[in-house]
């Protein structure tokens, strides 16, 4: 078995991790919403509203980012059979479901003043709305099968699955966005924006990584103690 | 009759050794096998044929019912409503595709037949479109008349559906494969499948809005074949290991 | 005996070593080793849940095997799949009927989808005469009593011809007649060579070698790291 | 200081917004970290049990 394969080595790997993370994550959270919500100009069109751009984009892109977590874990589950991989996948799809929500909740946030109406069918946004869905769908295919194993290489097929059709829904999305309505809402994310707003965005998005990093050890810790529950407790039925 | 195997090829075509008469092993025959029983059992008593036609039938007369009988707003949203109602139909006669064979344990016999889970996959597939999906699209120019669909784009809608409805099988036979072992699994199913639905629906769709407005539909129809051919490779080996995990 | 032609198959050796599975996150049995060779039965014994049926469907290529090997001839069956070298014939607890279709049906399909082709029908009415089944022949499946279903799914072992038999409780649901033609099928197999694994717990009438399932109970019932 | 709470006009949708954003975040830590201790405790719990059950 891998070296990581043991819970123990593990715990010990990420006893190691946890404070260097923690110590980025606060940092770069504290600094981050210094410069997002204070030491940036605001945007001559959206005025300070555009603040919220500071948490909306680093949040679908951890949305996307984690989804690709999940489906690494899920391909390296499935073919070297490697037990703690299945676990990171179970760990790290609910972060990603958060992400994903929160990704959603500022954009709508972020579109009413502008637009009158909080959800627009921008192709970003309907992308992580069916992302969302993804989720879902991975998370309770977890739930479904009664064997913990098997539910796991079920849920790790879909997320392969998934992730292979990801680009091609973020394609279709985007063409059947400029089909129906080419005036794009979120135009603002690209390097084209001012430097003083990419700061805050790039610091942001250093925070939600770090954050990732740590709860993701903390939810895989959760996972093996309750895997190591379920373990004991069939013992415990076997006397 | 002496059966002399030796090594078998492992490949689908598994030719014959040179045996007087042994018992032959093509993986052509064996493919039609599956297929044939398939359509068979589709539309026989309890099969998936009749219900996912009449629920399409059912499910697009509803609209104007809900949205008014006006000819313009039907003529609007024609193309949408068929395919969407076309792909839901799809999803509820996919629930079957492998739990009834769960279920009497054929899917045993299925697992151990020499041309491979991945092939027996494509069989059924391709045994679903054909029985329960090509009904559908052979029927759809009706519920188009139905939808005061314009008038141009009957020839569209059919070769979107063609082109398209392929990756419904193909994808939510994966899901069908995912959910073999869950009780009521259908709506399970559907979380898991819909969303990959999207790039067939949008492209599908878009193909005949296109034909409609007399814009050039090739584009469209491109992406849509290019989603086809996607769910073509993933689709049977996709289903193949999520059966072998209900096997276990 | 009714007609079935004879056959002689030359088949390799079915050789176990130090077999480990695990189902459902438990551990069925550990270190199991075991030789079958051309003419050879061997019955499975032990209490329901020592492991007979997830030996029988390891064997047969369903569950993967955590350690050791199982090889057919040169044939290594804990990597490729058995079904790719056709050797063997399986019948599980269910029996694997459509009830839409008739006797008949349901046996052409089972061949064809084994071989690619149909089974001759002299072959096919010898089989169901074997199991007093002729007059069903073109009933569907739907009316067969639970016996009737049971000794259909059995005409698979008269149907193909393959080396390795695999049975999982044959003799369920079988009158004195039937259990009286399944030994005699047997017997014939064995003769021309063939191989049987049955996990059964009534005697069939038939000697062959005893495996006790619960020689090979793991000793550790889950590896310590997840203690 | 009240300049900068009303963010041009734009302060319901700037706090709100950075509000959820840190609640659910928190909650998120929080209830992994809590859940994960209360697991472990309840593993310990049982294993002590389980070695003396075997000695």
């Amino acid at each position: 078995m891998h070296r990581f394969a043991n819970p123990a080595e593990f715990n010990r790997l990420a006893d190691a991790i946890l404070p260097w993370a923690k110590v980025v994550m606060a940092a770069a959270f504290l600094y981050g919403l210094y410069l997002a919500l204070y030491a940036s100009p605001a945007d001559y069109q959206q005025g300070e509203s555009v603040r919220i751009m500071y948490i909306h984009v680093p949040a679908a892109w951890m949305a996307m980012f984690t989804y690709m977590v999940v489906a690494v874990a899920s391909f390296t589950a499935l073919v070297w059979r490697h037990p703690l991989a299945l676990l990171a996948g179970k760990a790290a799809a609910p972060i990603g479901l958060v992400f994903t929500g929160l990704a959603l909740l500022t954009g709508m946030l972020w579109g009413k003043p502008m637009w009158g109406t909080y959800w627009v069918w921008d192709g970003r946004l309907t992308s992580v709305l069916v992302l969302f869905f993804l989720y879902l769908g991975y998370m309770a295919l977890w739930r479904a099968l009664d064997e913990e194993d098997k539910a796991g290489r079920a849920a790790s097929i879909l997320a392969l699955v998934g992730v292979v059709n990801i680009p091609i829904i973020k394609f279709s999305v985007d063409w059947w966005n400029t089909l129906h309505q080419p005036a794009s809402v979120m135009r603002m994310d690209g390097p084209s924006m001012p430097v003083e707003m990419l700061w805050p965005l790039l610091t942001l998005a250093v925070a939600y990584k770090a954050y990732f990093v740590v709860v993701l050890l903390y939810r895989m810790k959760l996972e093996i103690n309750l895997r190591k529950l379920s373990v004991l407790s069939s013992l415990e039925v076997q006397g | 009759m002496n059966l002399c195997w030796t090594t078998l090829p492992q490949n689908l075509k598994l030719t014959r050794h040179g045996c007087d008469r042994g018992v032959g092993m093509n993986g052509a025959g064996i493919f039609g096998a599956i297929f044939a029983r398939d359509v068979r059992l589709a539309w026989s008593q309890g099969g998936t044929g009749t219900m996912a036609l009449s629920f399409f039938l059912i499910a697009v007369t509803l609209f104007p019912f809900g949205v008014g009988p006006e000819p313009q707003t039907l003529a609007r949203i024609a193309a949408g409503v068929i395919w969407v109602v076309a792909l839901l139909a799809c999803l509820l006669s996919l629930d079957r595709l492998y739990q009834a064979d769960y279920e009497d344990g054929s899917l045993d016999d299925l697992a151990l037949s020499p041309l491979g889970l991945t092939g027996v996959a494509a069989a059924k597939i391709l045994a679903h479109w054909v029985a329960t999906i090509l009904p559908l699209v052979a029927l759809s120019p009706v519920l188009g008349m139905l939808m005061n669909l314009d008038g141009d784009a009957y020839g569209m809608l059919l070769l979107s559906l063609l082109i398209g409805t392929p990756a419904l099988s193909l994808i939510g036979s994966v899901g069908a494969a995912l959910t073999v072992s869950v009780r009521r699994g259908g709506v399970l199913m559907s979380l898991l499948v819909l969303p990959l639905y999207v790039p067939t629906l949008i492209f599908g769709v878009g193909a005949i809005d296109a034909a409609a407005g007399m814009t050039d539909a090739l584009p469209h129809l491109a992406f849509l074949g290019a989603v086809t051919l996607v769910a073509l490779v993933i689709g049977p080996v996709a289903s193949a290991a999520a059966l072998r995990l209900s096997l276990e | 005996m009714t007609g079935r032609h004879h056959s002689s198959f030359e088949t390799r050796v079915l050789k176990a070593d130090g077999l480990a599975t695990s189902r459902g996150g438990r551990r069925v049995f550990e270190g199991l080793s075991f030789e079958l060779h051309a003419g050879g039965l061997l019955y499975l014994r032990g209490p329901n849940g020592s492991g007979k049926s997830t030996l029988l469907r390891l064997v047969a290529g369903f569950v993967k095997a955590r350690a050791g090997t199982l090889t057919y001839g040169d044939s290594d069956w804990t990597v490729n799949a058995p079904a790719y070298d056709a050797a063997l014939i399986y019948a599980g607890h269910d029996n694997a009927l459509k009830p839409v279709l008739t006797l008949r049906e349901n046996a052409l399909a089972y061949v064809s989808l084994m071989t690619g082709e149909a089974p001759a029908a002299a072959r096919l009415d010898g089989a169901a005469r074997l199991f007093g089944l002729t007059a069903l022949l073109d009933r569907p499946a739907r009316f067969f009593s639970s016996g009737q279903k049971h000794r259909a799914n059995l005409m698979r072992f008269a149907l193909l011809d393959r080396p390795l038999w695999l049975m999982d409780e044959p003799t369920v649901g079988l009158d004195a007649v039937s259990r009286q033609s399944l030994a005699d099928l047997m017997t014939s197999h064995l003769a021309a060579g063939g191989m049987i694994i049955a996990a059964t717990h009534d005697p069939i009438g038939v000697d062959g070698d005893e495996l006790v399932l619960d020689n090979f109970t793991p000793k550790l019932e889950i590896d310590e790291a997840w203690l | 200081m009240a300049e900068f709470l009303d963010m041009g006009g734009y302060a319901a949708f700037v706090w709100t917004a950075y509000g959820l954003t840190a609640l659910a975040l928190v909650v998120l830590a929080v209830s992994s970290l809590r859940a994960g201790k209360k697991a472990r405790d309840r593993v310990e719990q049982l294993r002590p049990r389980r070695r003396k059950g075997q000695a």
